[in-house]
């Protein structure tokens, strides 16, 4: 197991024993904006080296995947877990978008095992982080004609969310500098990138524990559902990564999006656009379940079947 | 020092509502607001500002008794049902009565 | 807009002492609270928050008379002697009574 | 548990001033005070707390009436025309009366 | 141009497309503290290799630019600009002093283009910061005899602000440890600092497009003021370094300087000092014009001065 | 002397000249948690390649040593200090423990000089840090019957304290990854440490300067006390670590430990357990006099006396 998840369990053990530990939220906001600055300018600096013609066919499976992703999980939450339509929108928004870390988790498991993948693989989660979202919320207010919608709003706060903005800013960053200009930037943006994911998992370790009673009301469902919908998710983007022709890697990479959940962009635009959804219950499969279950097994088992496929 | 009887509006909500109540709170007349960061908990359970979705915020608005009316019972119908969310009004004397 | 009369009562404390007020306040009957990050200085000298010793923190609790009357007691006899707190009530009302 | 009348006097303003106030208060009387860091918007535009110049405090200050007055006199005449300050003033009960 | 500056458009883009991007203002605080340090003793290590004599004189002749540089804007302002004594002194005392950030640009400027400079130049801005704010503010106070002036608390509060104190401080750690003893550290303050500049840019981008309401209100001729002001400040400034023989590096510095505009010291200064002048009026220059002039276009024609002046 | 001092005499300098240099509390949070998961993953990765029977040894001495420090601190305090049993158990707590940033310091001191350590030292930071902790708080409570004691409560709050949760999670981290999985976090753990202790450093000056009122009201004993103590625990841990035969630099490290004087964990701890105890004093002593003496004339003084011991 990659040493940053060792992190993630220090973090959970330090909460359940009840330690004081915690890590001041600011730093908890400022690793957040450094990852995704770091990861979008990694990928930015390839981007240009690559010919921009399948890169635009990929980018156009993957909005689709985001986008088809939630109509998936939708009904089963809807139909299987007996959800409401608030909540199994809600749901289905976190599990159609995606979760930066656990993409760089993934980064830091290839990088370990020295498997190459797109470089400009970055790009793939600035474009999958919004159609999950709203979709999801879409489905969620289907039934909901009463209020007005005030869709203008909801898209602004979708799309120019701090992740989008800081990734698709870091790409273009990138692209735009090169490597040589980069350079100057490397030991801060590049060199202490796997450090800062370690505090940052320290943390989310501590957060995932403190929220280990909304995992226990979450109830059975729920709990499958945050394991069994990212294998499905997962094999799903490993075929779509496949089709269009990724890497072994590459192929790795987007499965883990697909199957990874949304736990910074879609709260917070769910609990506008939702009011009526308990955000503890997505909270419970996205973070409590579906993200340990990633960082610890689910990327392996795509890494798997993205090799079995290429095979 | 001569006072003149005004009322302050104390909104303790999730931070995900700043937005929204400020405008909220501008559009209903308040001349002025303030909001602090707080952390807290109550009937919807422990928020201890951990996180972006644990954060809450606290919002005072010193005005008169009419917009207070009007903020309180916007934030009852439009924020009490689905959001963490605490109101209250206490009685204050002001220096300057034509600023609130 | 109709109001209940409840009361506020303000804790401002060491910092060392948020998890036991927080047990506390629970025990004796507060069904919520909110506290805030705060600086200041008293008959214990200036205490300004830069850091973990000289860190104090404000507790909201809306309660009725009864509840605040019994935390006030209880902080009275536990920690007035050793700490830096200080107490003070104030009068609010309330939009949800059965709330606090 | 018997409470003692005071004032809760409530003052927002320019980070710029917490020094000087922190003095001003010492100086008029008050045996103690309490900062906060806050942000907010009134007659001076949007004060966002985003970087030096645009952050804001709030410090509570319990004290007897006469106190009270002469803080806010003080505050009325040296700020009220040149700075982003905003006072109010509430009727709170203490425990201690002689620590206020 | 420097990607350091494409992180400054970054921060303005996502302000005025009102993204809710946002940087905690501890991260500001934090980023300001090490650019200040890194730079002090950056400048400190190389100090003690230079022989004092004629450092000396070119320090004098700074002081001496500083103190001059308010004589030539409050007319200007007071004049011209028809600002009422307060606020013609307290924007005179922004353009005074020096602003950090535009300096550590000016370094990357050099460094991108292996242009050498006088190591030392850092000791120029701890130099440089306070004189002019004083004598701004005097400026400001003529006709008002009505206020005690309160000059001992107003001289503490610019001589020990926090960017002299920890300039000066950096500058004698540098000095004293000398190249051996700071050789540790060097991964800390000297690798990150281009690095941290990044981050720092993308929050002044976010706060000038914050205060874009302010430049509205500002009127013209406070916008001619922000670019022609920094044009003759940064002429006078190349001759200065011309006169007293820095190095074409060390007088594009000098001439950098001396166009740029406070935006930490002076703001807090002036506050207490001349509370009659409104902050708006400052920062709308300062930053919300000269500061994005000088990064972008500003840097480049004072180094074409300094070539001009040196051949 | 080594640079990173002279952070500390800046911060020193700053606050007595009344500057308003201030480091926000979160860097200073931010900082000690860094730190003390840096301290513990190097000593962890280390720890691997060590025979566990000479260390459980060590180990076993040193918790010996750290349950004796406060039986002789407490008598000094209680007979020739004369305070009372409350302050003389919590001044002696904060003796009985250990400072993380001291023994930090201990580490720059002999990799300035290339002496040689047991590089799984760290591991005596975390095992000295409760036992003088709680046998001063006995100490303190030996007189007090009447309250009821909460012992399961308080020794969660010092065996689960952040410093220990932090520096045993590292070692821990480090010893389950190896030096080879450990590498990529390197940049930011190692390379960064000594910079971000200059940087923890200066705030400490800051914040003694900050308490110098507490120094002159704690007396003439307690500034006696604040230097005699160390250098009396210092001479202990060195003997102890001569006789459980540690190197002469593990040596000097273990005496700079024993004579260290907890500022972290100790506070919090006894602010909790011995609520009657004025924490001035134990501050003005432990950061006030002992923190200063330790890494200016004291580290020194162990290196010496551990060289004596060795020949
Ligand atoms: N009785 C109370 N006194 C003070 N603050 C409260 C109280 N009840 C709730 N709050 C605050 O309001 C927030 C939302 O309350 P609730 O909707 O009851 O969960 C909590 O997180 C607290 O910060
Ligand atoms: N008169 C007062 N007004 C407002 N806050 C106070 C007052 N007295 C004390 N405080 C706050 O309560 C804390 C503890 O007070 P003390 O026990 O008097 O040192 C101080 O650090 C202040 O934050
Ligand atoms: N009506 C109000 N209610 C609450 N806070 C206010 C009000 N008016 C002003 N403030 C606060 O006082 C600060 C200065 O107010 P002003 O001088 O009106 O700009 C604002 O930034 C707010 O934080
Ligand atoms: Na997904
Ligand atoms: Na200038
Ligand atoms: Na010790």
């Amino acid at each position: 197991m990659d040493p940053v998840v060792y992190f993630f369990v220090l973090g959970l053990a330090a909460r359940l024993l009840r330690s004081d530990l915690k890590l001041p939220g600011v730093l908890y906001e400022s690793l957040t904006i450094y990852l995704l600055l770091a990861i979008g300018i990694k990928g930015g600096v390839e981007l240009a080296s690559h010919p921009a013609g399948p890169i635009a066919v990929q980018v156009a499976a993957a909005l689709g995947m985001g986008a088809v992703l939630p109509l998936i999980a939708f009904p089963l939450l809807r139909y299987a877990g007996r959800f409401d339509c608030y909540n199994a929108g809600a749901i289905a928004a976190h599990y159609g978008s995606v979760s930066v870390v656990t993409f760089a988790v993934g980064l830091a498991y290839l990088a370990q095992r020295n498997v190459a993948y797109e470089a400009y693989m970055p790009l793939f989660v600035a474009v999958l982080e919004a159609p999950g979202i709203i979709v999801g919320i879409l489905l969620g207010r289907m039934a909901d004609s009463g209020r007005e919608a005030r869709w203008p709003l909801l898209l602004r706060e979708v799309l120019l969310g701090k992740s989008i903005v800081l990734l698709l800013g870091g790409l273009l960053i990138g692209w735009l500098a090169g490597p040589t200009a980069i350079a100057p930037v490397k030991p801060f943006f590049f060199d202490l990138f796997k450090g800062a994911l370690c505090l940052f998992l320290l943390e989310m370790g501590l957060i995932v524990a403190a929220r280990a009673g909304d995992l226990r009301k979450a109830g059975a469902f729920l709990l499958c559902f945050g394991i069994l919908m990212p294998l499905l998710a997962g094999t799903i983007g490993a075929t779509v990564g496949w089709l269009v022709q990724l890497s072994v890697g590459g192929t790795t990479l987007l499965a883990t999006l697909a199957a990874s959940a949304s736990y910074i962009a879609a709260p917070a635009a769910v609990r506008i656009a939702l009011p009526q959804a308990n955000p503890g219950l997505s909270l419970a499969a996205a973070l409590g379940v579906t993200f340990p279950f990633n960082i610890t097994f689910g990327i392996p088992v795509y890494h798997a079947i993205a090799r079995f496929l290429h095979t | 020092m001569k006072t003149h009887p005004r009322k302050l509006l104390v909104v303790i909500a999730e931070a995900a509502l700043e937005r929204q109540l400020v405008a909220d709170v501008k559009r209903l007349g308040a001349q002025g607001y303030t909001v602090i960061d707080v952390r807290g908990g109550g009937a919807r359970g422990d928020r201890g500002a951990d996180w972006d979705a644990d954060r809450s915020i606290q919002m005072e608005v010193i005005c008169d008794d009419a917009v207070a009316g009007k903020i309180a019972d916007h934030i009852h119908q439009s924020y009490f049902e689905d959001y963490a969310v605490t109101v209250c009004i206490t009685e204050v004397g002001v220096l300057r009565p034509e600023k609130f």
